[in-house]
């Protein structure tokens, strides 16, 4: 607990500050295929900020968040088009994750008072019953074939030309600035929630719900609350989506969406932004990258090649799950979990930690609080 | 103590008073028919033998268990009909009998105690409004003051599950302390300690109390200690009053020596 | 170093104009198809028929003297990876001669018309008509619906006043074919219940009950195999013996393998936009030779036949975009929708010239028979079922 | 050091200049000897956080769960050494402990808890299962009146007895304690004590944790003092009683009291 | 009155089935705290291999066989897999996400075996119906109302009065405690997933015997459908399972049937009702119909 140095101050801003600098370089280097893939990459971390949120720190399992997501593409989609009001698209923009918000906040009679994986499994209804109405809808929804998106100003392949270092702006390169804009917000709102008032109180009802309330937390307001916010990341990641995609439907929000974010957060490591964010990358960049270069690993057939063999989506889909099972295996907290561990090991290799100010990570059993 | 609002009460607590609270739980009456009062500034001890009930009456004064009929209020207020959180923001704090800790560290868990004295929301947190900002670091300051006045200072960045049985009731009793309470409900701070950090921890009790001013409901079966700090004693049994009064008087009653303390020897003090 | 952002166009060595996908040497196709998801059989076929296409093309020295490349880009049935291998391949092709996922294709449609990129999707909703330079090939599911309704008032004596069942997916395919159904059902002064389904449901004894309950006469299925298999078995179990009539989706040779194969060679027909694959048409017969031939063991279904002709119909259209002077997307799509009557031999002509219209109107009747190649045998030729223009201009296309 | 322990020949449990570390880096112990004889008592004492309950779970074998490990030294209990071994190995050798704050099973009826503890000992038969329940109730009647109550539902007090109960049902040779009196009203804990006494009269040896030291000391044969993790005393129970390091800090006999019971909190 | 008498049947046979596979989630869950997203696979695998050993060995061998390797491989998979290294109660939503990759690879393995294959179990049942009065019930849904009862009757048998039950919820309360009583963590909870296998194994013969067509690729999708019938029996007894099934399978049998009548709420309502059902049941009881009620006293 010393006073920070200036030289760790400049190290902590430099984490902070070369990473987001590289991002911004990106574009001059990536082609349309790779910004695409860190746009949804980007999105999908929005979304997973907002689930660890929930799930991490507050201990609520969510299986609806394709739902919110749609909640989000969609409204944005109805809002700025046409039919729908026609609003500018900034504004439908910021409506469209209030209405996410909002209809988290419709369902927080049951956020409020449904607990952990009965939790879980309610939120499935959300996207059933999501996608129900998405598809009966189609006067606001299009159906099943969906709407195509309202671009946002300034951010379509038709606008003024601009180019830049000799690299020609187009929709790709806009699109990937205003993700990286949204994220680095998402980033700093979540740090904030996290480590302020609210996200103690979530803590603490996470691991107990009678400590929380002893101590002044209304668990049931609480609990809706970091609902309403999570379903709010999530529409923020789904006009973002809807962004990129060019054209929301229905089947993009189903379950396997739900599942992957679960995945995210878990496989980023639970409770932190930074883990969050990592996971949205590997689930949601592994499989298409996998799935571009499965061609040539060997053994590996071209696609649509004869029985028996294993064709290059197949070759993906099994190294993704491995993937997921092998990180998961060896680093049970996650990715982030990872980084910690190396950094830990580098500083054992100095003089060994005092006992009260190591923090390992928590012991692995923990006494049940069921009581007196 | 600048930071927190200023409490009205701090100076004088209101008056808790306990009337005719009967609880049953299927098959059984926990607590019947008990009335007591706990006065502005004193330590009102509640003893009585395992099972009797004295778990199950703090349940109700904190809300956490509402019971068949009675009464509870505190000063004006009744909290018979109030949520746990509503409680907690009228100023009554307690700890558990069997540890209930959140995860994290010594200090996460004391700042969930100043949770009553700050205001920054979702939004405001969210933001890092200046104000949000200003709020956390002087109540992180004042949670330290009182890790320090609990004798934890060391575990400070501690996450509590690394610390043994002791150590963690007095993460307890620290973040009951850290709600600024005007009433305090013990339930047995000093289990698991030894005889130098009981006599600690009561010297503790003690100089909150003096300091705050502030009323305390004392679970304990350490007699020594109950009879040291408690200016008054409500005794149960199987969920009944059998005895009520000053420690002595309470110490020498038949009654309370046949059902609770089971020993010879003050029997032959009466005699 | 920065990247390059250029786009090719220019003229070829030999005065054609090309564009993205061609170059002197080569012509580039792509196909987002499922080889791995729900639909893996239907695309592994079409796949197949349609390399060998290429390479009985490029055998007869290719297309514009250029030989016949088709990138092959599997996406599981999942949106997201087929709208990053469209990514992928887009700037590289010229033309699409299969996407197989409605969903997919819905999600591509905006990007498709921006690129003018020729695609034919393996769909035949309604909802596709109208986009420049998407394709439906053949009749739409309404369409053919209708047909069904009309085979059933003329050879199964139904008629005014009786009820018909219409079990359908959820979604484009089964919306589209139960507008077609009602259609014609209200036309013939008969009523439709209908009974909406997922593609996970494959257990139809409640859906059953209720079309009991409703007494129909016929019932009418727009799903996959599987539900045609639960519903005509179940149907059979519980003595509702009616006929019942499929959409081309509906039917996989692989049902006759399974308990409910005697009832459905007992109840069901099929209406579809192409011949069974056991037809005598003389080009259907040689291109079935040939694909047997070429990939032994592999089933011989319908997609082997829609895939074909699609590629066949794309050669046509490249022959003649080349004979105009020019390989662009853009004339390509030009040239596709010029064609007024394009015949293949491989089942009903078909007119591209009205982007508004279904390609073609005539629909087949066919009926399962264990012992035929593709588990299908004509009953009825194409034709086109009384009131389809009146349908058309009513639902204002 | 430890004085030399008594009576090497019956000495049933030997812990031998044991390590434990938690994590990696975070030492709880370090070179504690301690030997508890057969059929004798012994009580360990130490400030919270001195490493008692650690050097219980580094016999039960439990210290894994917590993401300990033994770094050093052995334990052997008889013949069978107990270190590196799973909590299964030390019930079966007869090893058995009553973990600290009771965690009882919540969900469970107490009939179920005592069912429970026999598990280890595999394929039992009814009588004896039967029977040593009968031998519980009788050392606890308050848990023959509930049989089919959920533990968790018990009092603090029913459930220290249940947890001591249900320990006994592995009919243990050696039972390790983990602050038994804790919670317990002052005549429970003179029948706790009261308990210890029978068991180890019927020759079940006890390892007694305990804060609550008079009653610890008058019950046991040996004591040893723990402090941050090392042995700081031991010896003779009553010999030990009499320093002055032990009665301050564990007796608390300097504190000013002046009632008689404040340290032993009634110990008949 | 037939329609209702036919749509109970049905919801009742529907439901049994369901029953199984819920009854698998529920010994998964009980036993490690795990959601057991692979499920669905392990279903998959069970009927594949019927489907593929039944013509060598006949139906009862092939069923036989077929339920010892999916437990075997059910248990493998959560003895090398999942737990490794020391029980950990934290872990369970880690070892959630592993099953979902494992999920991934066994869907993938066993898609590209099935192809677009839709395979017969070759069970005794065929295309058989009973009637029953006024309705007509499919033999193999008679079946699977019996051996559900039936089995469900001896999972309820299993955790009540043997040994391996009581460690098995020992465990699950607090598994430091069972293990000072001598409880092998390990193995009780392989053994609880062996069984979830077994179970995974039998279901899937009445998932896809007759009213449905036979196993495809997608079958295991159908172990979505048991989420709300697990969840609303509580997750936690067996006997809580059977009845949540029962209320899901029901459900879906009447608003099926009587789909005309709720147009109202949209075409094919049928697929979603069962998970409104369940959300307004939690509305009321948030952990379920036998759920624990947040019992646990302060
Ligand atoms: N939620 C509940 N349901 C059923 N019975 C309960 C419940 N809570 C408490 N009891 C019962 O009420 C009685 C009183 O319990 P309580 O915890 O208040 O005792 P206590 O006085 O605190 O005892 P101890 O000193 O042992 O902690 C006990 O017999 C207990 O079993
Ligand atoms: N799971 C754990 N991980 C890391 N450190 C731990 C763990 N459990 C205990 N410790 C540390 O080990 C030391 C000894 O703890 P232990 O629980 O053995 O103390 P104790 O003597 O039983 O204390 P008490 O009387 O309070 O129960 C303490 O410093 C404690 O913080
Ligand atoms: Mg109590
Ligand atoms: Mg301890």
């Amino acid at each position: 607990m010393s006073e920070p140095t200036a030289r760790t101050r400049a190290l902590h801003w430099g984490r902070r500050v070369l990473p987001l600098l590289l991002l911004c370089v990106l574009p001059f280097y990536l082609d349309a295929f790779w910004l695409r893939i860190g746009l949804f990459s980007l999105a999908a971390a929005i979304g997973a900020v907002g689930l660890g949120l929930l799930t991490g720190t507050a201990g609520q399992l969510s299986l609806g968040h394709a739902f919110f997501l749609a909640v989000g593409a969609y409204g944005y989609v109805w809002l700025a088009g046409e039919p729908g009001p026609g609003l500018p698209p900034v504004l439908a923009l910021v409506l469209a994750v209030l209405l996410a918000g909002a209809a988290g906040g419709l369902f927080s009679p049951v956020a409020g008072r449904v607990r952990g994986i009965y939790l879980g499994v309610a939120t499935l209804a959300l996207v059933f019953l999501g996608h129900h109405v998405l598809l009966t809808a189609d006067s606001v929804t299009g159906g099943f074939n969906g709407r195509s998106v309202p671009p946002l100003p300034g951010f379509t392949d038709s606008d003024p030309q601009l180019v830049l270092l000799g690299v020609p702006f187009g929709a790709a390169e806009r699109l990937w600035y205003l993700g990286l804009a949204l994220f680095a917000l998402t980033w700093f709102t979540a740090c904030g929630l996290l480590r302020g008032r609210p996200g103690r109180a979530l803590t603490a009802l996470r691991d107990s719900e009678t400590a929380a309330s002893v101590m002044g937390v209304h668990v049931a307001r609480y609990r809706s609350t970091a609902f309403v916010v999570s379903s709010m990341y999530a529409g923020l990641a789904g006009v973002l989506l809807a962004l990129a995609f060019r054209r929301v439907v229905p089947d993009y929000f189903a379950l396997a969406l739900s599942v992957d974010y679960l995945a995210m957060i878990v496989i980023g490591g639970l409770g932190s932004v930074a883990g969050a964010t990592a996971g949205a990358v590997f689930v949601t960049a592994l499989p298409l990258l996998m799935t571009r270069y499965a061609d040539q690993l060997p053994l590996v057939a071209a696609p649509g090649a004869a029985d028996g063999v294993v064709g290059p989506t197949e070759a993906a889909r099994y190294l993704y799950g491995a993937a997921i099972v092998l990180v998961l295996l060896y680093t049970p907290d996650g990715l982030r979990g990872l980084t910690r561990r190396l950094r830990t090991r580098r500083r054992l290799e100095r003089p060994p930690a005092t006992a009260t100010s190591s923090r390992e990570p928590t012991p692995a059993v923990r006494p049940k609080e069921h009581t007196p | 103590m600048s930071t927190s609002a200023p409490r009205p009460q701090a100076t004088e607590p209101p008056e808790l008073r306990v009337q005719e609270v009967t609880v049953r739980f299927a098959g059984l009456t926990a607590l019947d028919d008990v009335s007591f009062t706990v006065s502005p500034g004193s330590v009102h001890a509640l003893i009585g033998p395992n099972g009797a009930g004295k778990s199950t009456c703090f349940n109700v004064l904190s809300g956490l268990c509402r019971p068949a009929s009675g009464t509870v209020r505190l000063g004006d207020a009744e909290l018979t009909r109030l949520a746990p959180h509503r409680i907690a923001a009228l100023g009554v704090a307690r700890t558990f009998q069997n540890i209930v800790t959140t995860e994290g560290t010594v200090a996460d868990n004391l700042m969930l105690g100043r949770h009553v004295h700050s205001r920054a929301g979702f939004a405001a947190s969210a933001l890092r409004l200046p104000r949000a900002v200003r709020e956390q670091r002087e109540h992180l300051a004042k949670a330290r003051e009182i890790a320090e006045l609990t004798g934890l200072e060391r575990h400070f960045d501690t996450p509590v599950a690394l610390l043994s049985y002791g150590d963690r009731k007095r993460v307890e009793f620290a973040r009951a302390l850290c709600l600024e309470p005007s009433v305090l409900l013990l339930d047995e701070p000093v289990a698991g300690m030894n005889a130098a950090e009981r006599a600690r921890t009561a010297e503790t009790v003690r100089d909150v109390r003096a300091e705050l001013g502030l009323s305390v409901v004392l679970v304990e079966h350490d007699m020594g200690l109950v009879m040291r700090l408690a200016d008054e004693v409500t005794v149960l049994d199987f969920g009944r009053r059998i005895a009520h009064g000053t420690p002595d008087e309470v110490r020498g009653d038949p009654e309370v020596l046949r059902a609770y303390l089971g020993t010879e020897t003050p029997q032959e003090d009466v005699a | 170093s920065t990247k390059a952002g250029d786009q090719s166009t220019g003229d070829g060595a030999d005065g054609v104009k090309t564009g993205p996908g061609v170059t002197d040497s080569t012509l580039r196709l792509g196909a987002l198809t499922d080889l791995t998801g729900p639909y893996a059989t239907l695309g592994k076929s079409i796949v197949q028929a349609q390399k060998m296409w290429a390479d009985e093309t490029n055998a007869k020295d290719g297309i514009c003297g250029r030989k016949v490349e088709i990138v092959v880009k599997d996406h599981g049935y999942d949106v997201q990876k087929a709208v990053a291998a469209y990514a992928d391949i887009a700037a590289d092709v010229v033309a699409l001669p299969q996407v197989i996922g409605s969903p997919v294709v819905a999600a591509l449609l905006d990007d498709i018309e921006r690129d003018q990129l020729l695609t034919f999707p393996q769909a035949w909703a309604a909802s596709l008509l109208g986009k420049d330079s998407v394709q439906v090939l053949g009749t739409t599911y309404d369409v053919d619906m209708i047909a069904a309704v009309d085979f059933l008032t003329r050879t199964k004596k139904l008629g005014k006043g009786d009820t018909i069942g219409h079990v359908y997916f959820e979604g484009d395919y089964g919306t589209n074919a139960l507008e077609g159904s009602r259609w014609a059902a209200g036309r013939a002064g008969m009523k439709v219940v209908d009974q909406k389904i997922k593609a996970t449901d494959t257990d139809l004894s409640a859906q059953v009950s209720a079309l009991r309950k409703a007494g129909v006469k016929a019932v009418l299925i727009s799903a996959g195999p599987a539900q045609t298999a639960s519903l005509t078995g179940v149907a059979a179990s519980r003595g509702l013996r009616v006929p019942i009539v499929s959409s081309a989706p509906g039917f996989a040779p692989q049902l006759m393998k399974t308990p409910a194969a005697a009832a459905l060679e007992g109840m069901l027909h099929v209406v579809s936009a192409a011949p069974a694959v056991s037809s005598d048409l003389p080009a259907v017969r040689s291109m079935v030779a040939a694909y047997q031939k070429k990939y032994p063991g592999s089933p011989v279904d319908s997609g082997v036949l829609s895939g074909y002709n699609a590629a066949q119909l794309l050669g046509a259209d490249l022959k003649k975009a080349c004979e105009g002077g020019s390989l662009a997307r853009e004339d390509v799509v030009k040239a596709h929708r010029a064609q007024k009557n394009a015949d293949t031999g491989l089942g009903s002509p078909q007119d591209f010239s009205d982007v508004a219209r279904p390609a073609s109107l005539a629909t087949y009747v066919l009926r399962p028979d264990p012992k035929a190649v593709g588990g299908l045998v004509g009953v009825e030729d194409a034709h086109r079922a009384p009131g389809v223009e009146e349908y058309l201009k009513s639902s204002g296309s | 050091m430890p004085a030399s322990p008594p009576d090497e020949e019956r000495a049933a449990l030997h812990v031998e200049d044991l390590d434990v570390a938690y994590g990696r880096a975070l030492s709880a112990l370090r070179s504690v000897s301690l030997t508890v004889p057969h059929g004798g008592v012994v009580t360990l004492l130490g400030a919270n956080g001195a490493g008692k309950t650690t050097l219980l779970r580094a016999v039960s074998g439990t210290l894994r769960l917590h993401r300990g490990a033994i770094t050093g030294g052995r334990i052997r209990y008889g013949d069978t050494a107990l270190d590196g071994r799973d909590p299964v190995a030390a019930v079966r050798a007869g090893v058995v402990q009553v973990p600290e704050g009771r965690r009882v099973f919540a969900g469970l009826t107490v009939d179920e808890n005592l069912r429970s503890g026999g598990l280890g000992l595999g394929r039992r038969s009814p009588a004896l299962v039967r029977e040593g329940r009968e031998r519980v109730f009788t050392l606890f009647p308050r848990l023959a009146e509930r049989p089919h109550q959920a533990a968790g539902l018990l009092s603090g007090g029913e459930q220290q007895m249940l947890a001591i109960g249900r320990a006994l049902m592995a009919a243990p040779r050696l039972l390790l304690l983990d602050e038994p009196s804790l919670g317990l009203a002052p005549r429970m804990v003179a029948r706790i004590a009261e308990v210890v006494r029978e068991i180890n009269a019927q020759g079940t040896a006890v390892l007694l944790v305990e804060q609550n030291a008079g009653m610890a000391l008058s019950l046991a044969d040996h004591a040893y003092v723990l402090e941050v993790g090392e042995i700081r005393l031991s010896g003779p129970a009553d010999e030990l009683a009499r320093t002055d390091a032990v009665r301050r800090l564990y007796l608390g006999e300097e504190t000013g009291t002046d009632h008689p019971s404040d340290a032993g909190q009634g110990v008949a | 009155m037939t329609g209702l008498l036919d749509n109970l049947l049905s919801g009742l046979a529907l439901g049994s089935v369901y029953a199984l596979v819920a009854l698998g989630f529920v010994v998964i869950f009980k036993a490690s705290g795990v959601l057991n997203f692979a499920h669905g696979s392990l279903l998959l695998l069970g009927g594949y291999l019927i489907a593929v050993l039944h013509d060598d060995l006949g139906f009862a061998g092939a069923l036989a066989l077929a339920v010892v390797v999916t437990a075997a491989v059910a248990g493998a998979l959560d003895r090398f897999l999942l737990q490794r290294g020391e029980p950990d109660p934290h872990a369970a939503h880690v070892q959630t996400i592993v099953t979902i990759g494992l999920d991934i690879v066994l869907v993938t393995d066993l898609s590209r075996r099935i192809g677009g294959d839709l395979l017969s179990l070759g069970d005794p049942w065929g295309d058989s119906v009973h009637d029953l009065g006024p309705v007509t019930v499919a033999d193999s849904r008679l079946a699977a109302i019996v051996v559900s009862a039936v089995v469900i009757g001896a999972v309820f048998a299993l955790f009540r009065y043997t040994a391996w039950g009581l460690s098995l919820r020992a465990a699950a309360e607090d598994l430091e405690a069972a293990s000072l009583m001598g409880v092998r963590l390990v193995r009780v909870r392989t053994l609880a997933w062996c069984l979830a296998g077994a179970l995974a194994a039998l279901a899937a013969v009445f998932l896809v015997a007759f009213p449905a067509p036979g196993l495809e690729r997608t079958t295991g999708q159908i172990a979505l459908k048991a989420f709300p019938a697990a969840i609303l029996g509580g997750m936690t007894s067996p006997g809580g399972a059977l009845a949540g099934s029962v209320l899901i399978g029901l459900t879906e049998a009447f608003v099926v049937g009587y789909q005309t009548e709720l147009h109202v709420l949209g075409e094919g309502f049928g697929d979603v009702a069962p998970y409104a059902v369940m959300v307004l049941v939690l509305l009321v009881r948030p952990t379920g119909l036998f759920g624990a009620r947040g019992a646990a006293r302060v």
